[in-house]
């Protein structure tokens, strides 16, 4: 048996509230091997950033084993996240926001400003550091999230729905920065999307969960991953109808169970 | 819709809110015709005649107490409102405490401050402080008991401890209700100033006050809530000012 | 004692007093629980108060028709534009009645007078309990600028203070004075020698001049009531404990003291009275005693 | 991370509260030696003792005061709060008469409030609900101003009148906040007891203690206390459970 | 000259913060037909919210026309939106966040329990009713945020990115399902979106707007539209690929401008 880094067996996660019981995660079993890029597509509500929070340390309250590296998933740390819903400090500048993690790591103040302006160059953010998230639009909201999870140089990147509000181009732009960035450190990435394509250019796994109570129902290896070149090209676009299908078929599985 | 407030209002409404408060008074004055309540005209006079005395050592004294007392309760209340707020099942253990104690009029522990610290100012400011600190607790607690809690995991995930915590989320989260409770804290104390600075002392605008009634002496009397509400009125200007200062993204 | 009834029962008049847990209220609480104002169609209702600041407000605000207090805050309402007068003594025709004293802390070594040069001495401001300092002090021959006066409007505090040795002395009236000896504290001299401190009526000119009729049987109720108290002090010892702030430890050897008829108060004791205010800057007027005091 | 508190819990920490306090008392009476601080054991006698006498009765009334004041304050304060808050054109108008009016100690209004409103019972919850007044209206004010600006726009967009917005936005937004002045204000209003029950009156809790205290029955004022401290908290614990009920989305 | 439903005329937004002022907006010029369904798409941060907050009566701040059937936008009224935050109240259910328009409109209890039943049926929330918005998945909120503004039955419905966070396939069934409603009502949609796909499938008419201050560079009457057959077929991906070929264009011409 292999030693995975990122290893989650019979995982169950529960919501209880005033007598109602939601279960969100019911017997999930996923795997993926140190610096792999792994993706998980689902229908809404089936638990995927719940899996996300469990990986992060954000919901200790869980049952199943959950292996990170070989131990349980501690907050901080090496890792970093991209949350649904950013979890940008309201009263903290871009800037600011971007600075935090690198402060909390005692970096440089040198360090620390050569990081964090290299990264907002890239991510088109420079002329908004002195803003607060308020005063920024959408898809810069989920930029400055994006820059705060990969000034980190975290071993593993938890990424929920990520680029969900950026337009089309800027999207494929910052897909290929999170590939540069993984070609240069081999980082460990487990990102949720909704966009087919997506999965299919980023994933090197795809999983694939359930719908209800989520757990993985199936796992595609993706050799297509990480070409860019391919994008669009025919190959590229049966892979992403296969998995439409696949999906699809699924959905009607269920409407009719 | 919100449109950036013209400069002159400030002090336009200052004027006219002055006017408005002096116009009931003096129909007060009018309708009452007790010695208690005597014309503006006659305080006002009174608060220059004053003013050009011992006025502005009294006030000058109070507000060095009211500062002291409000940084010391801030300085304790605020720390372990946030950590009581961050922790309800220590919360849950300490609140009968709180519960129990804060509705207790202080001024029956008038002789035991007056034994332990003696007379001098540090029982007094201990007075002030204790009342207002339980306002500043409250407030603090409730305030990081509500915060969102999106912002204390998001901040967690970037390899927060602790005192991170307090530093990056709490603080700066609970900062509007702080001062809040800074701005109550600081009405509070000038209020109690009337209790505290009834003994053992010749300074003070509560002592002024009190001093004033004890001899009905209306006009003196008034002549020094003019003065005090002028203090706590500049007071308040200033929190307002560091509040614009300290919590910019809540105006945006 | 049974009086006249009237002829034709009118609607009783009413009269509101003020009065303080004090022994100067003890004859018009008696009296009101005796039924002597009943007896002269008067409905009068004895509204209690625990400090002196809220019982002047009280009659300033007309609420009251009358209080209990002292010849200070007679003085001090007259000044300040409210049309009182003072109608007669409560306590104090003689010097022995209404006691005030000097008392020093237990083992503070202050066993003179003379000892109190430059000592703490808790007191209360602008009031009868500094005139009383002053008087005793002079009269004993010390300078009332040579001590230091700290200012401790509330008894309880005060004797606290002095019992922790936050001052060295302190000046009270009775029964705290006697509890005060009774702890230990001493006694460094009574204002028994010289007539200080009266307790008065006082009545609003107003009640006076549209009232006349109803303070009249006020004072005679008032003087049966002095009556029984003078002869069976005895029978009035729960009335008082009841009525009267007295620690519990002498409430039962406490013994209730004479109480003069109804009488107006020595124009001496009042000019004193007048002129040491006046030096106080407390009266800016020239008060007299016929401005003060009007015979029933 | 939050778990459920255990039913046990509240009741147990109470009791552990008590017995800290009843402690520290101990001690400081232990310290002290004065009769101002008697040692807990006999304040409890009292307390049992005159439980079977009047203080139920003196109990009853000053929570019946009480209740009253904290019910018109937040019945004025809120709205009016609120009202400030949306509309900061004229909060910036009103704030100065605010400002200088709170810090003025409300015992000098005494003579007016006799006079308008008699020495009964009117005139009492009235000074106690002014006092509070001012702290639930600073409270809810500045929890309306800092309320997120897009709850407003987005229920704006629905279709929502003036009228709407406070019932649907501004006073859920804010009862957190509100909620949180309550306690303040309920705290201060029993402190302020003893201030509205020294007149007119032979009854209620704050004439109890401070009858007992000028009698130097320093006893019997702990047991006041107690009862006051005991009164005090049943309030809390109540206005706890309002808040469970009335904010449970707070606590997700 | 045509009476447009919706109207912009050198529109003009700018956002002033101490100091610092940012254009938002300049010189857009937008019309749009009674009836007809518009699709918004430009890249983050151009200011498609802007537009969209302008034309649902929230920013009045604006100089230049903008007509909403001859009058300028109010808020309320018969405009219904979706935010792009969603704008639920945490306070409320998600039964109460819907019903609060009807509610604000005094309709009878009977008449809105009927249509918000319905409707939570038609987006799959019904098991979902009693709860908080904090107790749903992202894409559970975003879908009562589009139950909200749809049960209100508007005449001009505006929505801003109002599928992003749905999986591809619940994205698509509401698609359909919008376009049901329309056929129904035919109501005026503005909708802005960044999948390229969707503003093929929905949008009549596409306006794509450039970035920086935005406006409107390009308006592209689409004939493909609604047609849920084409969906997928050569036709509709050439349209789509055109469209990524106009934007990726216009994109570099901004690089070398
Ligand atoms: N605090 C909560 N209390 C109760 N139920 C919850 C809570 N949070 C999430 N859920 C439920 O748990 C399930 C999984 O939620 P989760 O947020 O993990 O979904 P998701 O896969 O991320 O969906 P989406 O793609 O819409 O973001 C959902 O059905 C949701 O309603
Ligand atoms: N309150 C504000 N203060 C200052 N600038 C703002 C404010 N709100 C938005 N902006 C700026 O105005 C521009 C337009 O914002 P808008 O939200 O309309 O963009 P958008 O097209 O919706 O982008 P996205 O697709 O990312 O949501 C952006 O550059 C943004 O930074
Ligand atoms: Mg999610
Ligand atoms: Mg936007």
């Amino acid at each position: 048996m292999q030693d995975y880094f990122l290893s989650i067996k019979s995982l169950k996660v529960l919501y209880e509230q005033k007598g109602e019981t939601v279960t969100a995660l019911d017997s999930v079993n996923l795997s993926l091997n140190q610096g792999k890029r792994g993706v998980i597509i689902g229908p809404s509500g089936c638990g995927k950033s719940t899996l996300i929070s469990v990986l992060a340390g954000l919901n200790s309250n869980y049952s199943g084993e959950v292996l990170i590296d070989g131990r349980p998933p501690t907050i901080g740390g090496e890792t970093a996240m991209i949350l649904q819903d950013f979890g940008l400090l309201p009263w903290k500048t871009v800037w600011d926001n971007v600075v935090l993690g690198l402060k909390l790591r005692k970096r440089t103040t040198a360090e620390i400003n050569v990081a964090v302006a290299t990264l907002l160059e890239k991510l088109g953010l420079c002329s908004l550091a002195k803003r607060y998230p308020a005063q920024l639009s959408g898809g810069q909201r989920q930029r400055v999230a994006i820059a705060r999870a990969l000034v980190l140089e975290p071993r593993l990147l938890l990424m929920d729905e990520p680029f969900s509000s950026l337009d089309a181009l800027t999207r494929e732009e910052i897909q290929d920065f999170l590939l540069e960035i993984w070609e240069e450190t081999r980082l460990t990435i487990l990102l949720i999307t909704h966009n087919i394509e997506e999965a299919v250019f980023l994933g090197q796994k795809i999983f694939i969960m359930s719908s209800g109570p989520g757990h993985i129902q199936q796992e595609v290896e993706n050799g297509l991953a990480g070409a860019s070149h391919l994008r669009g090209k025919v190959q590229f676009l049966e892979m992403c109808s296969s998995l439409r299908s696949f999906l699809r078929g699924r959905y009607s599985d269920a409407a009719t169970a | 819709m919100r449109q950036p407030l013209k400069k002159g209002l400030g002090t336009m409404s200052l004027v006219i809110s002055i006017i408005i408060l002096l116009f009931v008074w003096w129909l007060l004055a009018l309708a009452l015709k007790s010695p208690a309540v005597p014309p503006p005209l006659g305080a006002l006079k009174s608060f220059l005649t004053s003013l050009r005395g011992e006025l502005l050592i009294h006030l000058g004294i109070s507000l060095y107490r009211v500062l002291v007392s409000l940084i010391l309760a801030a300085a304790i209340g605020v720390p372990l409102g946030i950590f009581l707020g961050k922790n309800p099942e220590i919360d849950a253990r300490i609140a009968p405490m709180i519960y129990l104690t804060y509705p207790v009029p202080k001024v029956v522990f008038m002789p035991i401050f007056l034994i332990l610290l003696g007379i001098g100012d540090i029982s007094k400011i201990v007075l002030i402080t204790l009342i207002i600190f339980y306002q500043i607790l409250v407030t603090t607690r409730d305030a990081a008991k509500n915060l969102a809690k999106g912002y204390i995991s998001s901040v967690r995930s970037l390899g927060a401890c602790s005192r991170d915590l307090y530093l990056h989320v709490f603080l700066p989260g609970c900062l509007p209700s702080i001062l809040t409770s800074l701005r109550l804290g600081l009405g509070t104390a000038m209020a109690v100033l009337f209790l505290a600075e009834t003994y053992a002392t010749q300074k003070g605008i509560g002592f002024f006050i009190m001093d004033s009634l004890s001899r009905m002496n209306y006009e003196e009397m008034f002549a020094g809530i003019i003065a005090m509400g002028l203090m706590g009125f500049i007071l308040y200007i200033m929190l307002d000012k560091m509040e614009k200062a300290l919590c910019e993204w809540v105006h945006l | 004692g049974q009086t006249k009834v009237t002829a034709v029962k009118t609607a009783p008049e009413k009269l509101k007093i003020g009065i303080l847990p004090l022994e100067d209220a003890m004859p018009a609480v008696v009296a009101e629980k005796n039924g002597y104002f009943a007896q002269e169609n008067l409905d009068v209702e004895l509204v209690r108060f625990q400090s002196a600041v809220e019982q002047e407000s009280a009659i300033q605000s007309g609420q009251l028709d009358g209080i209990v207090n002292d010849l200070i805050v007679a003085a001090l309402l007259k000044e300040s534009g409210q049309n009182i007068k003072v109608t007669s003594i409560a306590l104090g025709s003689t010097p022995e009645e209404g006691k005030f004293a000097i008392v020093a802390a237990p083992k503070s070594g202050i066993n003179t007078l003379a000892d109190l040069k430059g000592k703490k001495i808790g007191i209360a401001n602008n009031t009868i309990i500094e005139y009383v300092t002053d008087g005793l002090l002079e009269d004993g021959g010390i300078d009332p600028s040579l001590v230091d006066k700290v200012s401790v409007p509330k008894i309880p505090v005060r004797m606290e203070m002095l019992f922790s040795h936050q001052v060295d002395a302190i000046v009270v009236p009775d029964p705290l004075l006697t509890f005060a000896e009774f702890k230990g504290a001493k006694i460094v001299v009574r204002d028994t020698a010289r007539n200080l401190s009266q307790s008065v009526v006082i009545f609003n000119q107003k009640t006076l001049n549209e009232k006349k009729g109803a303070v009249e049987a006020f004072y005679r109720a008032y003087a049966n009531a002095v009556d029984d108290l003078n002869n069976h002090p005895v029978d009035y010892q729960q009335v008082m404990i009841d009525n009267v702030n007295i620690p519990e430890q002498i409430a039962k050897d406490y013994q209730i003291q004479r109480y003069p008829k109804p009488q107006l108060p020595a124009e001496e004791d009042v000019n004193n009275i007048l002129k040491w205010m006046t030096k106080k800057g407390l009266l800016k007027t020239d008060l007299k005693y016929q401005d003060l005091v009007e015979k029933i």
